[in-house]
């Protein structure tokens, strides 16, 4: 027993040693946390592997492509970015851990990130206890920002204003019935819920509300249910791929009412592709975040920027929510000024207004303290003579 | 009457999927009692594999199946290598399938790695024209019909593969009891090895065929397998003949169930089928009764 | 000197460890040793059923969920208190785990092993679409837990629960794998048949192992519930199986020592794996087949062989067995293990 | 002499080929019973039978007064009938003390409470057990393995433990599935003695099904004779050898083979 008692005090004395070095850094400065004379460390997160990924790691190569450009150009007032990426798994244990360690361990100035709409909630109340600027640039749920939390923006139209738009873009078309098909995973949720929302508001009814999987190989049923219901126009709370099955599945019995997307299928031409039926797409409108398609001569700069950083990627919508909520950031970096604190970065996010970035459909503005939804634009596409053109 | 046609007809379709993703697993079980969970990953990277030979290459379609499936021949005598051979020495089941699934995730994990860069879901050209046709009253995609002939032409080669070539007929020799064929000279190790190399190539041709309908995705893998697997079960995992009428059975099903009770029976059904048949008739359809080890 | 290195040195360094981090450490590491805690917990409760018992069931990440799920809807829906819907959780899972021997008993390898699976895939459906009483995919956030009159916060609170969870889990976990029912699982896992034959109740014991494993996963679900102040289906998936997996094999199969050290280690591993941006899906993955592979007694095997003072009373199938000198001196061989008749 | 173990008009059939057909059989108290036959005879089935790991398609099995069939081959064993396999089921993944404990599991009275706890009593049965186990280890002489993992003994020692662990707890009847195969010929003399030194020290009833008939003429004091399912003689050892329907059985069996 008393081989074990010396142990015990062994023990706890090699505990309190390590605990009190690493107690022994302090977290001073807060306010000026994460900048050096010549670095300025931000911190992202998001999943790097795992079905979502891509909200993740892409956009986080969206993001470093920008900082990459402003730190050739000289950097924010002579400060290189340095982005610090932190892996998520797409789970809210993940977040939480990750923005403990960005902003306790890692000590970063500012996050930019958050993907998945259930994991970057999670992380909201840790995000506000350590007050680190955050913007939010993939995950799409509206309590992340609303009601607004001082140090939360929104660079990524969250998912009640698309919900909305959705609606009424259909109306706008004169559709009498309305019908809804969606996937049940949080991200679709996110939307489902003020979709059901707004359609009451509107004193719509949605003639049928069907469920499709993300990876159904066909969607069969569902088409037949939402021909059986006569409705005229569909609302897709759908991710790519299922849209491409749904589309291609009625087209199979012989159904084309007016098909209203949203951003997860942004990348038109691709959705071509993987509906992989002519014509198919001529009723077809879809919501994008960004103004442009991939491979648009606008986007060729982005385009061999991400190729020299990542010769394995072909530029992505993904990527281009990256660029543009990387080039608010940046902005706001900028307008903070060289004495750089957290508040400032906050003044300067809540002050942007009519900001053009290279990619986003509409101008940014953040209505600081009303709303830090500062992407309140959808931009719609459509196939006009075959040719993907972006509408109203 | 309308909707019932359109049910039945892509359930067989889709039923023709899943039949194929089972016949593998079964032809796998019934040589070496293991379910091949990596399964679903062979599916993945055969589908993987030709579209870089055919869309990023540019090679010949026939070319980039044929060398998609040796590939896959390839991949699943890795899977024996590294996963089944070492670990059946040992005897251990709970080991063999431990390291099975996590060969799986590490085959995810690679996939994305290499194609992840290129977007969500990667379109595979069809084979015939994309556009609808009427058959027997209903409209069809025509690759629907391609799948459909080509799954029924993979299931007679095989088949006769077994009736009437050597290798067949050792690992018939070898599934039907693997003393005696260890005892007559067969070498049973190589015998193993063909197995998985012909189980999974049968998945890279179910891929090849299926991608335009599918599309391409790292984690397409899981979902056939659970799905392939429900159909094996139904079958009675150890019956060729039942793996190909579980798949039917599992697509129409699925079907069914989604255009008559609700939408999302489409995902679950699978499952439910499996827990249904394990408890109440766990030798499935087909299935040899007392072979199962309890 | 031998003391210093034995098992109870460990054990104590450990959980001295763990018991003052919360004073020296940033929040990062305090959160992070929460979740070691966490997979302590989990990796014990899996290893009394696969590793003891033998039964490769794949749903204790479902289990996981039902601990958190229940307890988190108990105080939504009907403002429990934490300490009373908590263990309350604990029981669902418990149950859900006893519902899954009643297969078991019929079932065995592959067939167990791809029945709870399509049974955890199951339990993550009804987590997405119960929405009226799950909340649906998008997760719920639970009330916030007070600890009054205590003077500690929720997390603070959360972590030192999870302590004293895990500590005491620890120890049931090895008193009873050092008692008849120890032998007992182990029996099943060696031989069923012969254990039948002396008398060991399969199903009392199958259904027995699958409850201590269910109520192992539903404490750590109670308590990820309080950890995290949010609970979605997202963190009970495939991945998080295999992770489990992984923390058994990684600290050694049929060993309660090995599952503090694959649940502790299999934290560390993860928060390193991001740490280096490495693909989760090909750690974990790989780690699993790796271990199974080349080391498939676990970590626990090499301390055992290097540090005085490990030994634990049942020990692993493969226990190094196969390097010792055969002790028959009769000129019989060895016989291969078979898998029965 | 009553009998320690009965058999009446037992039937089974596999997918319609008739294993065992109205066998009936007493099996003396105290005694050891060769059960014999060739290949096929069904001679492993009527021991599952016995011991209720298949159970009968017709007829009844009792032991002492007790009915057996319906029951669980653990509420079986817990009545005092145990066997051997022919294979070799020791638990791998203990040591052979604990295997020996582990034949001791019937004598365990504390649930998972009194493990969890370690009360008094569990640790006093614990103790109580590992005592008894040394006890038997060293009956059959093996006290130095008690340590060893199970997987490290010889064949032939394995199945002296074994048998020793179906001796341990109270055995009333014990049922020996081919005790000496695989066994040299040194090892099959040590068993011949023990079984003798079991059966005179201990008054258990020992039911043997056994290829190599040297052993069983020389060690059983009765001998039943099953050919095709059916029981086609009974008697002690001289008797049966004599008996021209078994040496038909045999040859016959032989000529076939």
């Amino acid at each position: 027993m008393r081989g074990t008692r010396h142990v015990l005090a062994a023990a706890l004395a090699s505990a309190l040693a390590v605990g009190t070095y690493s107690g022994s850094v302090t977290a001073q400065g807060e306010q000026t946390q994460g900048i050096s004379d010549t670095e300025i460390h931000i911190g992202a997160f998001g999943p790097f592997a795992g079905p979502v990924y891509l909200y993740g790691k892409l956009v986080m190569n969206g993001v470093e492509a920008v900082f990459d450009k402003a730190n050739a150009d000289g950097g924010v007032h002579g400060r290189k970015l340095v982005l610090v990426r932190e892996d998520d798994n797409c789970k809210p244990e993940g977040s939480i851990a990750a923005v403990k360690k960005l902003a306790y361990d890692e000590k970063v100035f500012a996050i930019i990130g958050g993907a998945c709409s259930n994991a970057t909630l999670a992380a909201v109340p840790e995000l506000e206890k350590a007050g680190i600027p955050m913007v939010i640039n993939s995950a799409v749920a509206d309590a992340i920002t609303d009601p607004p939390k001082p140090n939360i923006f929104s660079t990524q139209l969250t998912s009640s204003i698309e919900s909305r738009a959705q609606l009424n873009y259909a109306l706008d078309q004169g559709a009498k019935k309305i019908a809804l098909v969606r996937m049940t995973d949080a991200w679709a949720m996110a939307r489902y819920n003020p979709l059901i929302e707004y359609a009451k508001e509107k004193g719509i009814e949605f003639v049928a509300d069907v469920e499709l999987q993300i990876d159904a190989p066909d969607a069969t049923p569902q088409a037949l249910k939402l021909k059986a219901s006569g409705a005229d126009a569909i609302v897709m709370v759908l991710y790519a791929k299922p849209g491409a099955v749904m589309i291609r599945d009625a087209l199979k019995i012989g159904y084309n009412p007016i098909w209203v997307g949203q951003t997860a299928i942004n990348d038109f031409a691709a959705f071509e592709k993987q509906v992989g039926i002519p014509d198919a797409l001529k009723n077809f409108a879809t919501i994008s975040a960004v103004a442009f398609q991939p491979t648009d001569p606008e986007m060729k700069p982005w385009t061999d920027r991400l190729k020299s950083l990542f010769p394995n990627d072909e530029l992505s919508t993904f990527n281009m929510n990256g660029i543009g909520s990387a080039q608010v950031l940046v902005e706001a970096l900028k307008r903070a000024g060289k004495d750089l604190t957290r508040d400032k970065l906050l003044a300067a996010l809540g002050s942007i207004k009519d900001f053009q970035t290279d990619v986003y459909a509409g101008s940014i503005t953040c209505d600081a303290p009303r709303s830090h939804q500062c992407n309140q634009n959808p931009g719609w596409l459509a196939l006009r003579d075959g040719k993907i053109v972006r509408i109203k | 009457m309308e909707m019932f046609s359109y049910l039945l007809a892509t359930g067989i379709s889709t039923g023709a999927l899943y039949a194929l993703v089972a016949l593998g697993i079964v032809v796998i079980y019934k040589a070496t009692e293991v379910v091949n969970f990596a399964h679903g990953e062979m599916f993945m990277l055969g589908g993987f594999l030709a579209y870089t030979f055919h869309v990023m290459l540019g090679w010949p379609y026939v070319l980039s199946l044929i060398l998609a499936v040796l590939a896959a021949f390839g991949l699943g005598i890795l899977v024996d290598r590294i996963a089944f051979r070492p670990l059946m020495q040992r005897q251990s089941l709970v080991s063999v399938l431990l390291a099975m699934v996590g060969l799986s995730f590490v085959l995810k994990g690679v996939a994305r790695h290499l194609w992840g860069g290129k977007g969500d879901y990667i379109p595979f050209p069809p084979l015939v024209s994309p556009e609808p046709i009427m058959f027997g009253g209903i409209m069809v995609m025509s690759q629907q019909l391609v799948v459909l002939g080509a799954a029924a032409v993979v299931m007679i080669v095989f088949a006769l593969f077994f009736k009437l070539t050597r290798a067949g007929r050792f690992m018939q020799a070898t599934a039907d009891n693997p003393k005696a064929a260890k005892l007559v000279g067969l070498r049973i190790d190589r015998v193993y090895m063909y197995t998985f190399g012909v189980g999974s190539a049968v998945a890279a041709a179910a891929a090849v065929l299926m991608a335009p309908l599918t599309l391409l995705y790292p984690d397409i893998g899981f979902m056939l397998f659970i799905k392939g697997f429900a159909a094996a079960v139904l079958g009675g995992l150890t019956s060729i003949v039942g793996a190909v009428v579980g798949g039917f059975l599992i697509g129409i099903i699925e079907q069914l169930s989604a255009g008559y009770i609700h939408t999302s029976m489409q995902e679950v059904a699978a499952f439910i089928v499996i827990m249904v048949v394990m408890v109440l008739i766990p030798t499935g359809l087909f299935g040899r009764r007392g072979m199962r080890r309890v | 000197m031998r003391a210093l290195l034995g098992k109870k040195a460990f054990l104590v360094l450990l959980f001295g460890t763990l018991l003052l981090l919360p004073f020296g450490a940033n929040k990062y590491y305090v959160f992070a040793a929460n979740l070691v805690m966490l997979y302590i917990i989990l990796a014990l409760g899996l290893n009394l059923l696969i590793g003891f018992a033998g039964q490769l069931a794949f749903a204790n990440a479902a289990m996981y969920g039902i601990g958190a799920y229940g307890t988190g809807l108990l105080m939504k829906h009907f403002a429990l208190p934490y300490w009373l819907s908590a263990p309350a959780g604990v029981v669902i899972a418990m149950a859900a785990g006893t519902l899954l021997a009643l297969p078991a008993l019929r079932l065995s390898g592959i067939y167990l092993a791809l029945t709870t699976l399509a049974f955890a895939q199951f339990t993550f459906w009804v987590m997405t679409h119960w929405t009226s009483v799950t909340f649906g995919a998008g997760g719920f956030v639970p009330p916030p837990i007070d600890f009054a009159p205590l003077p500690i916060n929720q997390e603070q609170g959360i972590y030192y629960l999870s302590w004293v969870a895990a500590l005491l889990l620890y120890i049931v976990a090895k008193n009873a794998m050092e008692s008849p029912i120890g032998r007992a699982f182990v029996a099943i896992r060696d031989r069923d048949v012969a254990a039948q034959s002396l008398g060991v109740d399969l199903f009392r014991y199958k259904a027995l192992a699958f409850a201590m494993s269910g109520f192992y996963a539903g404490v750590a679900g109670a308590l990820y519930c309080g950890m995290l102040g949010f609970v979605g289906p997202e963190s009970f998936d495939l991945l998080q199986m295999v992770m489990h997996k992984g923390a058994v094999v990684l600290g050694g199969m049929g060993s309660v020592l090995g599952a503090v050290i694959g649940g502790t280690l299999l934290t560390v591993i993860l928060e390193l794996v991001k740490e280096f941006k490495f693909s989760i899906e090909i750690a974990f993955g790989g780690l699993l087949m790796l271990f199974v592979l080349f080391q498939p007694t676990g970590l626990v095997v090499f301390v055992k062989r290097w540090l005085p003072g490990w030994e634990e009373r049942l020990h692993h199938a493969e226990d190094d067995g196969a390097e010792r000198a055969p002790v028959a001196a009769d000129g019989e061989s060895r016989p291969q293990t078979q898998a029965g008749d | 002499m009553s009998a320690a173990l009965r058999i009446e008009n037992v039937s089974v059939s596999f997918g319609g080929v008739s294993a065992l057909d109205e066998v009936s059989a007493d099996f003396p108290q105290g005694k050891i019973i060769g059960i014999i036959g060739p290949n096929g005879a069904g001679k492993t089935t009527l021991l599952n039978v016995i011991c209720q790991m298949s159970p009968p398609d017709k007829g009844e099995v009792f032991l002492g007064e007790r009915r057996l069939t319906g029951m669980k081959p653990n509420q079986v064993a817990a009545l005092g009938l145990r066997r051997t396999f022919q294979a070799s089921q020791l638990f791998a993944g203990m040591t052979v003390l604990e295997n020996m404990m582990t034949g001791l599991h019937l004598m365990s009275t504390t649930g998972l409470f009194g493990a969890v706890f370690r009360t008094r009593r569990m640790r006093d049965e614990e103790a109580e057990m590992r005592r008894r186990a040394m006890e038997a280890l060293d009956y059959v002489g093996f006290a130095h393995f008690a340590h060893r993992p199970g997987n490290a003994l010889s064949f032939g020692q394995q199945r002296i433990v074994e048998i020793a662990r179906t001796l341990i707890y109270e055995p009333k009847v014990v049922l020996l599935d081919e005790p000496a195969v695989g066994l040299s010929v040194n090892r099959v003399a040590e068993l011949d003695a023990l079984l003798r030194r079991i059966r005179d020290e201990r008054g258990v009833t020992l039911v043997m099904i056994e290829h190599v008939i040297r052993l069983v003429m020389e060690v059983s004091d009765h001998i039943v004779v099953l050919s095709s399912g059916r029981k086609i003689a009974e008697g002690d050892p001289s008797a049966v050898r004599n008996d021209p329907t078994v040496v038909e059985a045999y040859l016959g069996h032989q000529a076939h083979a």
